[in-house]
């Protein structure tokens, strides 16, 4: 069975505060980063697949974020798949 | 001899001297190996040698000096050679701790450093049978004005918390200092309380010809590979290039683990079980035989591994986390392993006891290490290195600042908001203090108390060393931090009954550093014979050097004490309006090494306090009969910063759900000679502030005085949110509290409201 | 006497906390090991504070899919009462039997430490036995405990009575309203952050706490 | 100036213990997601950011990694941007 690689992007709910994003915003700009807005920090999750397909491999990845990766209630998702 | 023939494992490299060298072993150590085996090490033996040999696992400056702690004593049950020592408590209850030092992890990589110190702690006291229930921890930074320094505060402070917050263990106290011989030296001391009966105590004893051992837990990576012999190093540019030997900790793993082992102790399937700390398996292995004076046998090729293409001197030698070996009967493992998977953690038969007293390590059919297994761990060459005092130490000891000119309010103030002397509560409230349902006085306090569910005991730990006393005469300072340990917990109401030890030194190879790690030793064992606190155990951390030299001598001081009946417990905070103070012990002025010469006058300098050993311990009978007696509402125990902040302590409260109260004091008579800033700010030990109803005044004082001890009513406590009022000779000093209190409580978040860069 | 199944996963530790405060008020308490998949006859679910599976991904993310977790739905949907705290009140989020969710602390930091709640609803088998209004100090220990919800969906909490516990005082965490506990629509199924079981002993000061078990065993009593 | 989206990913180090890419690997296969292997957890982090042009974005980015968004010693990181 081919094999893939998985990069998954979950990232808070853009109407939700969040504050870790606010935070190294903050941090960057005392750092003298100048020029940085809209700051969000969220959870990347990689992992390898075995799937039929590409298609296929991307239907599991989305049932997994539907499932178990992504809090639907404060939490959206983006998945990448490329095949090893 | 050995009669094998080693079969090098594929790939490993040649042995040349260089590779010998790098391994820590000098030419002298490396002719007692080529003895030991009557021929060349093989890799792997090498390996094993370096890890055991090294001075974190082989003690070999100070095993000589450890020798001489007093350790005996009616409530000792485990003394000093176990993964943790054994006190009794009475009723069938003992209690298991030790200390342990994480500095070099810590100051590469906070959190896990730091973390992982948390685990390895918990690990050697719930490998005794003992469930930890309490955790405290010693931390020494460099000054906050670095940003270097406040993010290695940062990590730390986030990396004990998630690894004791998630194994559900609070932590009931500790200390955090700050000081300039710190900043490229972080140090990291984690203390673990565990209680247990007496009659469950397991002890790491191989025994058994054609017993198996088993593994628990983590699979086996890379990571830590040679943490040992790195601990024992100094830390330099290279350190840079040994950053992957990072271990992570993983307290989910480590609950589990504690939950299957304890599980595994008291279901009498097991013989022995011991954590794999440092030098992982093969220390484990290697000193739960030589305690049991058998051999063992492992087959590497066993190992549950995290990674493919793992060799034996990797598997050896890596210092993974969360993981334990098991000694047990053939019968018993189908048993073993039903509870280990129970607990949904993995367990693997990797080797067995045999009866020739050789440690010995195959790759399936071959054998690629075979030594002799006393020799290995009794046989660490010790070393007793050159000692002198340096003579710019024993200067500084006579140098006195001029006399102060500045406002007395203004000293106060700045002293009560130095972070070293400060509120810690910005890093305890990141943990979890109350995890169990048992913490009866929680950080904050003189000394944490918790309580054994079910019984009427009670049991205290404090951790303290104040090191620039050490600084300037290690002995008084060591002496000193053995007392002020004992008066923490007896402020608690808790009579000490033992000590756990953490000696933080420089390079044993420095005579000025030797010389102060000699007379430590000395100070600790005068101290705990005269307070009849034994030494169970403890952790020595050497090589705490850095580019800019040697950090401050810090043998830190675990101290442990009993309450018969823990409802007696007394906290550090004034109670009522109206109740008396009394001051008690003899204040005699003593500015020398104090806070204020160091942080109002800029002078780390002069003779800190001589300690009184025979006041010392009639301080603690008193404190402990005060409480058993209910003559106490408050005790608040004098240390740095002296009476003035120990009475502003005593004024703020709990914090949360009581307000601050005032005081007004009087001490314009009990001493005539001193000048007022050595009135408030001296240090002089054995001496405390005690609360008492009005009622109880006279039989509080007669109970002091009867033990010796000066008492005297100086004062009394005011109204919420008054002004807490000091008349001295020369006026009075006067601040509100609240004003005290917010400096007090800002100090830490304000110095680290500055951005964290790593 | 009443029967409670104290829920017990992999990283659970306010678990034994949680059984002492049941049997003190006199319930007949029971661990049930998350492998399991019946919670037998109790009467009563409590889901403890921990850290279950070790809070990865996000706090009860992974328990929730744990073999006892469908008796728990199944007793909540026959209205059984069911207390999530802390870890526990994550767990029930998570299972979607309550709702909102529960994200890291605005200040990014674990929190431990008492904290003024007040009772603003005594409408379900865990605070019937307190006071509307009643305030008082209990332990938080917590680095995911700030409630969030849509609007609409606090909306209905308010407007329905049905946030159980509010820190009264300051809000530690930055919760949507200072909502320190909530009921399901039914008023069977209660979460709360703080720790009740922290505050149920004379011996470690406020008792206040206990109310919340002798609440459950009024409930069960009346039954 | 011109903006650029940016995206960073900080991983764990291939050769450190993830626990919280194994539990949540175990947790997947649990729930019956087959063929799983290699997970790991890191942050994903996004932000715009204006600047002269994309190279000067890219050094800025790595700058910030550099210095406050990953950890040296236990993490990697990648980085892409894109104009807006
Ligand atoms: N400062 C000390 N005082 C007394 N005993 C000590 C001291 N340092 C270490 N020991 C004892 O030496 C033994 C080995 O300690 P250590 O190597 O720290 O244990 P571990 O293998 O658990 O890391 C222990 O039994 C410990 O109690
Ligand atoms: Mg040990």
């Amino acid at each position: 069975m081919p094999r893939f690689h998985v990069e998954i992007k979950v990232m808070p709910r853009a109407a939700l505060l969040d504050p870790q994003g606010k935070a190294v915003e903050h941090a960057l700009t005392e750092l003298e980063f100048a020029g940085i807005s809209g700051m969000r920090v969220g959870r990347a999750i990689k992992f390898e697949l075995d799937s039929a397909d590409k298609s296929s491999a991307e239907n599991k990845a989305k049932a997994m974020c539907d499932k178990l990766l992504a809090n639907p209630v404060t939490e959206d998702y983006s998945i990448a798949t490329e095949e090893v | 001899m050995t009669k094998t023939r080693i079969a090098p494992y594929p790939g490993d490299p040649e042995i040349t001297d260089d590779l010998v060298r790098q391994h820590g072993i000098d030419e002298h150590e490396q002719g007692l190996i080529k003895e030991i085996l009557g021929r060349e090490p093989s890799f792997t033996e090498l390996g094993i040698f370096s890890a055991l040999w090294s001075e974190h696992c082989g003690y070999k400056h100070s095993k000589r000096e450890l020798r001489k702690f007093p350790t005996d004593g009616p409530q000792v049950i485990q003394g000093p050679g176990e993964n943790a020592g054994i006190l009794r408590l009475g009723g069938g209850w003992a209690v298991a701790f030790k200390i342990e030092s994480h500095n070099h992890p810590s100051a590469v990589e906070p959190y896990e450093g730091a973390a992982t110190g948390v685990g390895g702690i918990l690990r050697d006291v719930f490998t005794m049978g003992a469930r930890p229930v309490a955790l405290l921890n010693s931390l020494r930074f460099g000054p906050l004005d670095r940003p270097r320094n406040r993010y290695l505060l940062a990590g730390v402070t986030r990396g004990i918390g998630d690894y004791g917050n998630c194994v559900g263990v609070p932590t009931i106290g500790g200390e955090v200092d700050f000081e300039d011989g710190y900043s490229g030296n972080p140090l990291v001391n984690a203390m673990c309380v565990g209680i247990l009966k007496e009659k469950d105590v397991m002890r790491a004893v191989a025994s058994g010809v054609g017993n198996l051992l088993i593994s628990v837990g983590a699979r086996t990576g890379r990571d830590g590979i040679h943490g040992a012999s790195f601990a024992s190093e100094e830390l330099s540019e290279e350190t840079e290039a040994k950053r992957p030997q990072v271990q992570v900790g993983d307290p989910f793993t480590e609950k589990l683990l504690i939950e299957a082992s304890l599980e595994l102790i008291s279901s009498g399937d097991i013989i022995a079980i011991q954590d794999m700390g440092a030098a992982g398996i093969t220390s484990s292995s290697a000193e739960m035989a030589a305690r049991g004076g058998v051999g063992v046998e492992i087959d590497a090729s066993k190992v549950p591994v995290r990674e493919p293409n793992m060799t034996p001197y990797e598997i050896l030698l890596s210092e993974s986390q969360e993981r334990m070996l098991v000694v047990a009967e053939p019968d018993r493992v189908d048993a073993i392993i039903e509870i280990t998977e129970r607990w949904e953690l993995e367990a693997a038969v990797i080797g067995s006891i045999t009866d020739d007293e050789l440690f010995r390590v195959t790759w399936g059919d071959d054998v690629v290490a075979e030594i002799p297994g006393v020799k290995l761990v009794d046989e660490c060459p010790l070393y007793t290195p050159e000692a002198a005092e340096d003579p710019e130490v024993a200067a500084r000891r006579q140098n006195e600042p001029p006399s102060y000119e500045g406002s007395l309010v203004d000293a106060w103030t700045k002293l009560t908001g130095t972070p070293a002397l400060a509120s810690k509560r910005w890093v305890h409230e990141q943990y979890d203090s109350t995890v169990q349902a048992s913490s009866v006085i929680e950080p904050g306090a003189n000394a944490g108390v918790i309580r054994i569910p079910e019984t009427k005991i009670g049991i205290s730990a404090a951790t303290d060393c104040n090191s620039r006393y050490l600084s300037l005469d290690p002995y008084e300072g060591a002496k000193a931090a053995v007392v002020e340990s004992a008066r923490n917990v007896a402020s608690c109401g808790a009579r000490p009954i033992g000590i756990t030890n953490c000696l933080n030194f420089g390079s044993p190879e420095k005579p000025f550093v030797y010389h102060q790690f000699l007379q430590a030793c000395r100070g600790i064992t005068d101290a705990c014979n005269a307070l009849k606190t034994p030494v169970t155990g403890g952790n020595v951390s050497f090589y705490n050097e850095s580019p800019t030299g040697a950090i401050p001598p810090t043998p830190v001081i675990g101290m442990i004490g009993l309450l018969e009946d823990v409802s007696k417990a007394v906290g550090p905070h004034f109670m009522a309006p109206g109740d008396q103070i009394v001051l008690v012990g003899e204040t005699k002025g003593h500015l020398g090494a104090s806070s204020f010469w160091a942080y109002i006058m800029g002078a780390s300098v002069g003779e800190p306090p001589p300690v009184d050993l025979d006041a010392a311990a009639s301080l603690v009978d008193a404190l402990v009969h005060l409480a058993e007696n209910n003559l106490a509402t408050s005790i608040h125990d004098l240390s740095d910063g002296g009476i003035a902040l120990a009475l502003g302590e005593a004024c703020f409260g709990p914090t949360y759900g009581t307000d601050p109260l005032g005081a007004t004091v009087d001490l314009s008579d009990i001493q005539a000679e001193i000048s007022d800033e050595a009135m408030l700010f001296g240090e002089d030990h054995s001496r405390a502030f005690v609360s008492v109803p009005t009622t109880e005044v006279e039989e509080m004082l007669q109970a002091v005085r009867d033990r010796g001890l000066q008492a005297t009513v100086v004062g009394e406590v005011g109204d919420v949110g008054g002004d807490i009022s000091v008349r001295l000779r020369g006026g009075i000093v006067s601040t509100p509290v609240s004003t005290l209190r917010e400096v007090y409580e800002d100090a830490i978040p304000g110095a680290l409201a500055k951005v964290q860069a790593n | 006497m009443p029967r409670v199944a104290v829920i017990r996963f992999p990283g659970s530790n306010c678990d034994a906390d949680t059984l002492r405060s049941c049997a003190a008020v006199g319930a007949d308490a029971e661990y049930v090991w998350h492998r399991e998949e019946s919670i037998g006859n109790a009467d009563v679910v409590m889901i403890p504070g921990g850290f279950a599976f070790g809070d990865h991904l996000r706090a009860g993310a992974i328990a929730r899919f744990s073999p006892i977790m469908r008796a728990v739905i199944e007793h909540g949907r026959a209205g059984g009462p069911i207390l999530g705290i802390c870890n526990g009140f994550q767990v029930l989020c998570e299972a979607g039997l309550l709702p909102g969710a529960l994200v890291r602390n605005q200040n990014l930091a674990f929190i431990s430490r008492p904290l003024y709640v007040r009772v603003e609803s005594t409408d379900n088998p865990f605070t019937n036995q307190y006071t509307r209004g009643d305030e008082f100090l209990v332990p938080v220990a917590h680095g995911e405990g700030r409630f969030v919800s849509s609007q609409e969906v606090m909306d209905r909490l308010e407007g329905e009575d049905r946030i159980v516990l509010r820190y009264s005082r300051e809000n530690p965490n930055g919760s949507l309203n200072a909502v320190a506990g909530i009921a399901n629509e039914e008023r069977n199924i209660v979460g709360m952050m703080p720790h009740p079981e922290r505050a149920a002993d004379p011996l470690l000061g406020e008792t206040r706490g206990r109310i919340v078990f002798e609440s459950f065993m009024k409930t069960a009593g009346a039954v």
